[in-house]
């Protein structure tokens, strides 16, 4: 009963949502807008959970003394300062100054900007230590990169500068966005729309069990 | 060429955040693993604020709350206003907090069943008619038109478009010409990847410039 | 020790140090370098501009700080182009990470062109649920985001007296940088609601949808920092991306550089190998 | 088919809107301008402008394909907007339950404009509506009303047929072949290449007496593409097991986590060999993107594996991961379905398998009905997305376009 109800429930759901982007009629697609506002409403819940779980799995590490744990008390500290200051702060907390918004721009904000910012460096070391062109799909691959790459910038037509207009290099970078780049990409969306719909398929046949298992 | 950093407490912290994590370039250190667990706890923190007052509150208490107060009470449900019924998505997220206790997180399957159905009934469609139909609508165009470029790229994009597909198709050897259609098809795919790779780094330059730029505009005020 | 030896395993922070002193140097001593506009450019700013004035536009920023160096001044050069024909921007943000940052960039362009809050421009902040939210908002916006940014009650703004659904908006801005963002938009909004559709994206993300601009699902695309400073361009601006495209260019030539100098040491150890 | 009946029903509405005009009482044509309250010095230039003439024609039709909650309006424009243009300044739609009843404004829209969408209306009520030409000499409202015009609901939007007949295609051709490979008559799913590549990549680790690092990939167990990761884990398992290398899987999420480490231990015990499973072989990091890195570049450059499988949903992490192992020289094999990041394994790795590639390798390797026919399913679409290209080029360059507008899906 734990297992089957569920999926049925799902698949039932899953049909209805198909159903109801093919009839617009009333019975159909109230019930199918008051589906979406659930699913909005529980999503958040999840976010909520995700950060109440990171709480308790870290709380768990400091128990136990895990190496690294030192660690772990910056992010319990800085996690439950981050949700006292919203607690308090109420529903205008992303106001203009407001202690939030302060904790937002000065640490939320540079070091997730930060963090990517680490993979420029690393894209060019990998471009000298790991690009082997061995083969002709790869030599094909490096040539695309190196086109689109130069001709993007304005560098590319300043190089280029001396040929005419349609064979600079960011014209010859647009062609190739256009034409070979495209078709391979429209092929690769074709392909993996059909992947989507066949898993839509196997949940509405309530053979989607991937969310079920791990706890009985 | 002036030289005059910032007096704002909050932009050296930044600063200081940023050199942090810009530290593991030379090899991984405490100040990094410091900045990292603080970003996460931040950021988790920050997650479930945002979520609390900008969707549970909004979306589900107020208009519950609203509707027993309002004019035809809390059963007049009418598309967009679903007033009693918002307690059943209220219920269902609060079962999704039973995870955190082994035994009866089986509970918060229902929750995860409204969720799957929803977002498979909705990718399904979208994919559908955007990614499928309306992509092999796209394709049909005239081969011949008249001027040269334009029907070059035409066959041009047709042949990579089935020679591309050909490559993802498994139901038979690819020997003979299914064989060439997919060679050509790969190497299509691999300008593909060639323009992907071009672009990615572009992102990545980026957002160094943004990271540089912060450091020297905003934080030492180098003009 | 053979040049091949050294330059094979060369320690890779020297690498990481050029990068570094490529960016770091042309942001100081700038050098005009110059741009064109491209066709996608164009369309995305053709758009804009056919639109009759004082209309009201919806623009969903979907992005956070992780895309800042691209996204800021997107947002910023389409907001001004938008202000500029005093057409009203009620905006959305669709990322976790965004609504502080994208609130940034609003109150920055709207002071500068004195625009007033809640009736040249709103901005509803951050809902969950990604695709659902989208269709939800084409039955209803205002009992989908039923409070803004600031707390206040969406409907009681004069700009959101005209706005019901996207309908009500002849023109839909997605700036985004992954999912959900553009091409949710044009899978669960463009083809579902007919409404016509432009977007400015990350570099990584803009291949991903030059099928949809051959289709005519989008009319227009901005990728990457170029895109935004040829967009710059195009409204004859100069701001964020112009002046990070001479470093764009330096680092681009050196990866580039990268690329060739790795397989050249390659082939010389399998020289050396043979000889 | 759509268009048709739309004709008709403005044909019979248009008809319907005259008779009403000639029945409506005169009075109505002459209600007092209720123009916007002037000022004294613009009272006396108003009284030279004369009052724009009145639009006409005002004709209706039901929005199809919705809820029943919205109607069409067009009508002409007024003649003043002609002959003395800025006469007219906006038309003001307005609308009533009964044919003189009291007005309400619905929409106004500039000069210039001769339709405009009410989206307000209430399903299967019936409505009056008249437009009211306004200027800055006033106001003058249509000579005749036109009604009852009333919204349907309507139960099919007949511009999805293309989209409903794809996926109905799709999905018959999928549980075709699920049925068929439940019944026992496997159908044919050919052995890519990448599967070779990844049983060499382990014998030559064997070789070499040093273990296999496996990564099912970054994301949880609702994403597809961590699912075909750990389904080919198992046969990874097997292989291992029988040829006795260490294995070693770091996984980011807990729930994928219980699965490896079924998928491993059922690897042993089909190689006959469970005693030989070793526990801390599959090891739970962490679901931040970088530790997790940071903690596979550690096995690379500690355990130094002498083969690396990447197989799963990768991100901005595909760059760290390929370019670490390529340093360490062992042989890599990666593959997922995340299209930006294949360049990244593409040019590092020695084998890759690139979007579907992922799907058919875990298809072929557990032969499981439900993927199996997705993959079987999606192979008959292709050929006829193929069919429908080459015919469709062809209809189009000689010029006929009625199966390009049939696929057309609004």
């Amino acid at each position: 009963m734990k297992r089957e109800f569920p999926l049925l429930v799902t698949a039932l759901i899953g049909f209805f949502m198909i159903l109801s982007f093919f009839v617009p009629h009333q019975a159909v697609s109230v019930p199918a807008d008051f589906l979406q506002v659930c699913a909005v409403i529980v999503v958040a819940f999840g976010y909520v959970l995700g950060g109440a779980n990171a709480l308790r799995v870290n709380f768990d590490a400091i128990y136990k003394r895990q190496p690294g744990w030192p660690y772990k008390i910056v992010l319990v500290v800085s996690l439950l300062a981050m949700v006292i200051v919203g607690a308090i702060e109420g529903k205008g907390f992303q106001g203009e100054g407001t202690r939030f918004t302060w904790m937002y721009e000065r640490l939320y904000s540079p070091m997730s900007a930060t963090m990517f910012a680490l993979l420029a460096f690393f894209i060019a070391s990998a471009a000298f230590r790991a690009f082997r062109i061995r083969t002709l799909e790869a030599g094909l691959l490096a040539l695309a990169a190196l086109i689109v790459m130069i001709g993007r910038v304005p560098i590319g037509d300043w190089l280029t500068g001396a040929l005419p207009p349609n064979l600079r290099l960011s014209a010859i970078q647009e062609w190739i966005m256009d034409n070979p780049q495209n078709a391979a990409k429209r092929a690769i969306l074709i392909g993996a729309a059909l992947g989507v719909m066949s898993t839509g398929l196997r949940v509405i046949l309530g053979l989607e069990r991937s969310y079920l298992s791990g706890e009985d | 060429m002036s030289f005059h950093p910032s007096s704002d407490v909050g932009v050296w912290v930044a600063a200081l955040l940023t050199l942090c994590i810009f530290s593991f370039l030379y090899k991984d250190n405490p100040f990094y693993k410091f900045a990292e667990h603080l970003f996460v706890g931040v950021s988790a923190g920050y997650y479930i604020i945002l979520n609390f007052w900008t969707v549970v509150v909004p979306n589900l208490w107020e208009p519950l709350v609203k509707s027993f107060s309002a004019p035809g009470g809390p059963t007049a449900v009418e598309l967009g206003d679903y007033r009693i019924w918002l307690a059943l998505p209220g219920v269902l997220g609060v079962l999704l907090f039973t995870r955190l206790f082994g035994r009866i997180g089986w509970l918060s399957r229902w929750s995860l069943a409204v969720i799957i159905g929803v977002y498979a009934g909705l990718k399904t469609t979208g994919f559908a008619q955007s990614d499928l139909v309306s992509q092999v609508q796209a394709s049909l165009v005239p081969i011949f038109t008249g001027s040269f470029w334009p029907s070059f790229n035409a066959v041009l994009f047709s042949i990579g478009l089935i020679c591309s597909l050909l490559f993802f198709f498994f139901s038979r050897e690819h020997k003979g010409a299914l064989g060439g259609a997919s060679k050509v098809g790969i190497l299509f795919l691999m300008v593909s990847f060639g323009a992907g790779y071009g672009y990615t780094v572009m992102s990545r330059i980026s957002l160094l410039i943004g990271r540089l730029q912060f450091l020297v505009e905003d934080w030492l005020g180098l003009r | 020790m053979s040049l091949v030896r050294t330059l094979e395993t060369l320690d890779r922070r020297w690498i990481f140090l050029i990068v570094g002193l490529l960016v770091l140097i042309p942001l100081i001593w700038p050098l005009p370098l110059p741009l064109t506009v491209s066709r996608r450019v164009q369309g995305f700013h053709d758009a804009i501009e056919s639109l009759p004035d004082g209309s009201t536009v919806l623009m969903s920023c979907d992005w956070d700080p992780s895309g800042k160096p691209e996204m800021q001044p997107m947002t910023r050069t389409a907001l001004r182009h938008l202000f500029s024909k005093n057409c009203k921007v009620v905006v959305t943000v669709l990322w976790n990470g965004g609504p502080g940052i994208v609130d940034e960039q609003l109150r920055f362009v709207a002071d500068e062109m004195g625009k007033k809050y809640g009736e040249d421009y709103v901005n509803l902040g951050y809902k969950a649920g990604n695709e659902a939210v989208m269709v939800l908002m084409g039955q209803s916006i205002a009992s989908t985001f039923p409070r803004d940014i600031r707390g206040g009650v969406t409907a009681d703004y004069p700009i959101m007296k005209k706005v019901r659904n996207y309908s009500s908006f002849p023109l839909l801005v997605s700036i985004s940088s992954g999912y959900p963002g553009t091409k949710e938009y044009v899978q669960q909004v463009q083809g579902r609601f007919h409404i016509r559709m432009i977007a400015g994206v990350t570099a990584v993300s803009a291949p991903e949808y030059y099928p949809y601009l051959q289709s005519g699902q989008l009319l227009g695309l901005l990728g990457g920092m170029a895109g935004a400073a040829e967009y710059e361009k195009a409204r004859g601006e100069s701001g964020g991306a112009t002046r990070g495209m001479v470093p764009q260019s330096f680092a681009h030539l050196f990866v580039a550089f990268c690329i060739l100098a790795g397989n050249g040491v390659q082939w010389l150890k399998r020289r050396e190998a043979h000889a | 088919m759509a268009g048709s009946n739309a004709v008709r029903f403005a044909r019979r509405a248009a008809a319907l809107a005259i008779g009403i005009a000639l029945l409506a009482p005169p009075a109505l044509a002459q209600n007092a301008p209720a123009g916007p309250p002037s000022d004294t010095t613009s009272a006396a230039a108003s009284s030279v402008l004369a009052a724009p003439a009145p639009a006409s024609g005002l004709t209706w039709s039901d929005v199809p394909n919705d809820a029943g909650r919205a109607v069409d309006l067009q009508w002409t424009a007024s003649p003043g907007e002609a002959e003395s243009p800025g006469s007219v300044t906006l038309y003001v739609i307005e609308r009533a339950l009964l044919p003189g009843g009291p007005w309400s404004e619905v929409d106004s829209v500039p000069a210039g404009t001769l339709g405009r969408t009410d989206g307000t209306v209430r399903r299967n009520t019936d409505y009056y509506y008249r437009v009211t030409a306004v200027g800055p000499g006033g106001r003058t409202p249509a000579l005749s009303v036109t009604g009852p015009v009333t919204a349907r609901s309507h139960w099919f939007n007949d511009t999805r047929w293309s989209v409903l007949v794809f996926i109905m295609l799709f999905f018959a051709f999928v549980m075709w072949f699920v049925w068929q490979a439940q019944s026992g008559k496997k159908p044919f799913v050919r052995r890519i290449a990448g599967i070779d590549a990844i049983e060499e990549a382990i014998g030559r680790a064997t070789e070499m007496g040093r273990p296999v690092l496996y990564v099912p990939g970054i994301q949880d167990i609702d994403e597809i593409q961590t699912v075909q990761g750990l389904i080919i884990l198992e046969s990874v398992a097997k292989l291992t097991a029988r040829y006795q290398t260490p294995i070693t899987v770091p996984v980011a999420y807990p729930i994928p986590f219980t699965i490896a480490e079924e998928m491993v231990k059922s690897g042993y015990l089909h190689a006959g060999r469970p005693e030989a499973y070793d526990p801390n072989s599959v090891r739970f990091v962490s679901p931040e993107q970088f530790a997790y890195v940071a903690a596979i570049t550690g096995i690379m450059l500690r355990d130094k594996p002498a083969a690396h499988i990447f197989m799963g949903s990768f991100f901005a992490e595909s760059l760290l991961l390929a370019e670490t192992g390529f340093a360490t020289g062992a042989i890599q094999v990666a593959g997922t379905a995340n299209v930006h990041q294949l360049p990244f394994f593409v040019v590092a790795c020695d084998y890759t398998l690139i979007g579907e590639e992922l799907y058919a390798a875990s298809a072929y390797l557990s032969g499981e009905p439900k993927l199996v026919g997705g993959l079987k399913g999606a192979d008959l679409m292709k050929i006829l997305i193929i069919l429908l290209v080459v015919v469709g080029c062809a209809l189009e360059t000689a010029g006929v376009h009625w199966l390009t507008e049939a696929m057309r899906a609004q």
